[in-house]
């Protein structure tokens, strides 16, 4: 009664089968069926997670040949599942929850640590079953820059952040994070991390050897959350942290020593664009290029209390040393943006409305490449290889 | 893009009044974080509601009606983002059988245009049952990232119960809010 | 930092809240969220299986008021779950399989059983790890008439049958079934079940009174599945089960007794519409109202080899009596139809193209009544209560 | 029902040439099912392929290219039915990586037009990975109900395997079944 399960038994079938049909042999060779390896890992490998709410214990992560905007494999993201790459790039973790019994049944939670080239599982760490059953918004997972710990973001709905060795694949600790919300590690040091407060500051963690935290500091406000909140996303060159905000300032923190420091401010949006009231919209709304310098924000214009997230009509391009902008297209109803790491960078969206995802040259000049439909479900998030 | 611009024209006049209670619900989201406790959270969030085509399945839906609850224009929806309980086997204030009603939540505050007030809204969370995956919305005035979690709106409200899994929202309402609202 | 768990503590914030936003008491009585309930049973309340393949590990069961195909309640159905309602109606059994970690990890098998007006779990009955993942085709599952025993289709791929006591809630057996499918339940005696067979016989197993098989007779050639195949799908009135052919003819046979009794034979397809090469086509191509003695078969013209699943292009009716068809009107591409347990029935069908519900009169004369759009993803399957 | 008509039409000439080579198969069929021992089966099935618009996410497919191995159309997809996994990572004999080949499977018989050989093709589905949901395909040419399991197409040839999950189905060329099919 237990059918053919063996390879081998399997192969006796087929040969009886081929015989029975009357195979000739000719010139032909069978073919075997195999597991397909990925392409070597290239800049544009673009890894993108979708929530899929409709099915939200079944999210994914979709890997995609950004040059072609080929799929080219998926892994499982679970219930609210929060990937990330490693630093060397590796590695993708996700921290997720799954129940029991599909739906129902005790929820467990781990951060499952997958091989980003055969996208085969290699790790499972337990870790308590409190992460953010959140929408995959960059900083709710991070890693230190050395790779040896891994940080995720909990919501119970108090917030903390669980902190696990990657080393010696366990969970370390817990740091309670009362209204403050993210994970921006300091990058010139590997025992530290920022969060953002509700109050507008910003709370630096300090963290001793083994991963527990040694001491915490607060800023200076930040900005003002009544006034003109900051997107949770945030890009950064080294230690130097950008914010945005749903008004379209500019704002920036050094966050590599004990007690962040507060940069520049300065604004997207010019005399002429605040008549037709652009602003940022999406859910990973800006993307930022160190070597280039070049900032680019996903826009929409007639923006209003609630359009902050917004698909874009434009996407907008900024030198951040001058504070210029130096190209406008297009948006493609883009909702999420990132650059790939190479020194003349593509630049990558998502359309949800189709499911799409874009491709923009940046250089001579910003333009759109390229689109194709159909990556899943609720696709927001982009990481790039 | 037709849709946004239909879509908050509509609700310009509700927008400029909710403004300023906003202001008063993000003071009292400090409060409570002030306090080392946060306040319940919301639903998921995805795609623009105008996108139905996004997934198989979505019922037809009546775009545009403020009194049909139904629709994601529904007037208290205002900031709901996440399936219709009315769509599901429940109501505008039921959980659909077999579910349970999350146990944490957060409160909007929503304009009704037949009597002019503004109504708290308690958006609860139906949980323990597979997703409904009908009549998807996605309303985010006054909505802000999760350092502010008692007005944001981008995690499950489900977390909070022991049946975990998010299946749909309700829009309850709590109260009156003031005779006319902020002006 | 257990955040807001409790009831209490939910209620305690809501009223600080509304005292925060200066609510006016008014004439306004604030609304409590409850859990609806069912509508009372109906017999136009139909159970719709979705295997919802684009994540096959969670399958649903959506149930619709067929009064006004209005969306009622769902439960799960986990990983390729098949579904059946109790004889009484009041529960429904879902034999499945959970895998301990979503996609990967050890496989579980049960039967599920809901109540099917609360639609909350009973009872989870573990059964060996065989059940046929397998579209949820009627037949996979089924009972006896007293409500006793449940069968399973169990598939490795070798078929067997699991045998399930009800009253004990425990796995009684497996019988092996060899190159047979399916579970047609004698109805005048609660200890037999009939099986359709590769080679055309059926095959009859009568068990003791613990549910263990004490005997097994195979009948006669029902049909001849090289030339004219039968549909897997049987439908009876009281023993006297009928099969439909690929080619149109209707097949009989009593189930009733320790070997199946083949019956008449006679086909829906009249001289006039072989021209066109009209042929039955579908997942469950036809229903049948014992007490008009109407079958409902779902038509479509142009038929060929491979078509035996297309949409209807028609519905055509027939007194099984006279075998005269006796009404022929749109199909509104169903491939699934299912009448009420009613005197006089309503007729219930599936558009797939559309995951539309269509409801049709049978009186005065049949008579499209109704569709409505949108019904989960892939439903294949509808049971009447 | 044009789809249909087109599809089938395109077809004709390829079922009548395998009709009696699918009775010799259903022949082997019953020799397996007399040794007590079942072969292997196949994909899961669905609605018709014509309506990809039924899921959200299904990527555009040229229609009707018998050499595109991304379209349902592909000759060695004459009995496919499940994602194809040259959408989804793989190719038309490699599974996605990550994933595992199905340990059974079952065999169905394609023209190829290239050369107007007809080749016997194996199914094997990728498992252990969540459903790809990419170019859903359904043909179902000598498909039979699953009391003739080596022909039926309604089950999941990953349940053999001890990753269970279903990922996409592969079409490896097995062998030229014959210079000239039965005619």
């Amino acid at each position: 009664m237990q059918g053919l399960r063996s390879g081998a038994a399997w192969a006796a079938a087929i040969c009886l089968l081929m015989s029975a049909a009357d195979l000739m042999a000719g010139d032909f060779t069978p073919e075997q069926p195999r597991v397909a390896k990925l392409p070597a890992p290239d800049p544009a490998r673009m890894y993108v997670s979708d929530v899929a709410i409709s099915h939200i214990i079944d999210g994914r992560m979709h890997i995609v040949d950004g040059n072609t905007l080929k799929y080219v494999g998926v892994i499982g993201l679970g219930f609210t599942g929060l990937g990330r790459l490693s630093p060397d790039r590796r590695e993708i973790y996700v921290a997720t929850t799954y129940l029991a019994k599909l739906n129902r049944g005790t929820r467990t939670d781990e951060v499952d640590v997958y091989d980003s080239q055969t996208l085969k599982i290699k790790a499972e760490i337990a870790i308590p079953p409190k992460h953010a059953q959140a929408l995959p918004y960059k900083g709710v997972i991070a890693t230190t820059p050395d790779g040896r710990f891994i940080f995720v973001q909990n919501a119970t709905p108090a917030s903390s952040i669980t902190v696990v060795d990657r080393k010696s694949a366990q969970y370390v600790t817990e740091i309670p994070t009362p209204g403050c919300w993210g994970i921006l590690p300091a990058q010139r040091v590997s025992n530290r991390f920022t969060t953002v407060c509700g109050d507008g500051t910003l709370l630096t963690v300090t963290l001793d050897a083994a991963g527990k935290p040694s001491g915490e500091a607060r800023s200076v406000r930040l900005f003002d959350p009544d006034k003109n909140p900051v997107y949770s996303q945030t890009e950064n060159e080294v230690d130097e942290y950008l914010f945005l905000s749903f008004y379209g300032d500019v704002l920036s923190a050094n966050l590599g020593g004990e007690t962040a420091k507060i940069g520049e401010k300065w604004s997207v949006i010019g005399e002429s664009d605040k008549q037709a009231n652009w602003r940022p919209g999406g859910y990973q709304p800006f993307a930022f290029h160190p070597g280039t310098r070049r900032l680019y924000v996903a826009m929409h214009p007639r923006g209003k209390e609630g359009s902050h997230k917004d698909p874009a009509a434009e996407i907008w391009a900024f030198d951040t040393k001058t504070h210029q902008r130096v190209a406008r297209v297009p948006g493609n109803n883009a909702v999420a943006l990132a650059v790939s790491h190479e020194a003349i960078p593509r630049l990558f969206g998502i359309d949800p409305l189709s499911a799409g995802l874009l491709r923009y040259e940046t250089a001579p000049a910003l333009k759109f490449g390229q689109r194709v439909d159909g990556f899943g479900e609720d696709p927001i998030l982009i990481e790039m290889q | 893009m037709q849709w946004l611009d239909d879509f908050f024209e509509r609700k310009t006049r509700e927008v400029a009044q909710l403004t300023s209670r906003r202001s008063a619900l993000l003071k009292f989201g400090k409060i409570l974080i002030g306090a080392g406790m946060l306040f319940p959270i919301l639903p998921f969030d995805r795609q623009p509601q105008a996108a139905p085509g996004g997934h198989g399945g979505q019922p037809p839906q009546d775009e545009g009606d403020v009194n049909k609850d139904t629709t994601c224009e529904y007037w208290r929806y205002c900031a709901l983002d996440g399936f219709l309980c009315t769509c599901c086997g429940g109501s505008i204030n039921e959980c659909p059988p077999g579910t349970e009603v999350s146990k944490v939540t957060w409160v909007g505050t929503c304009q009704n245009p037949n009597d002019n007030k503004a109504y708290l809204i308690s958006y609860n969370d139906c949980c323990g049952v597979t997703a409904c995956g009908r009549c998807m919305c996605n309303a985010n005035i006054g909505e802000r990232p999760a350092y502010r979690m008692g007005v944001h709106n981008d995690v499950n409200w489900c977390m909070g119960n022991k049946a975990n899994a998010y299946h749909c929202t309700v829009a309850v309402a709590l109260g009156i809010a003031e005779a006319r609202p902020h002006a």
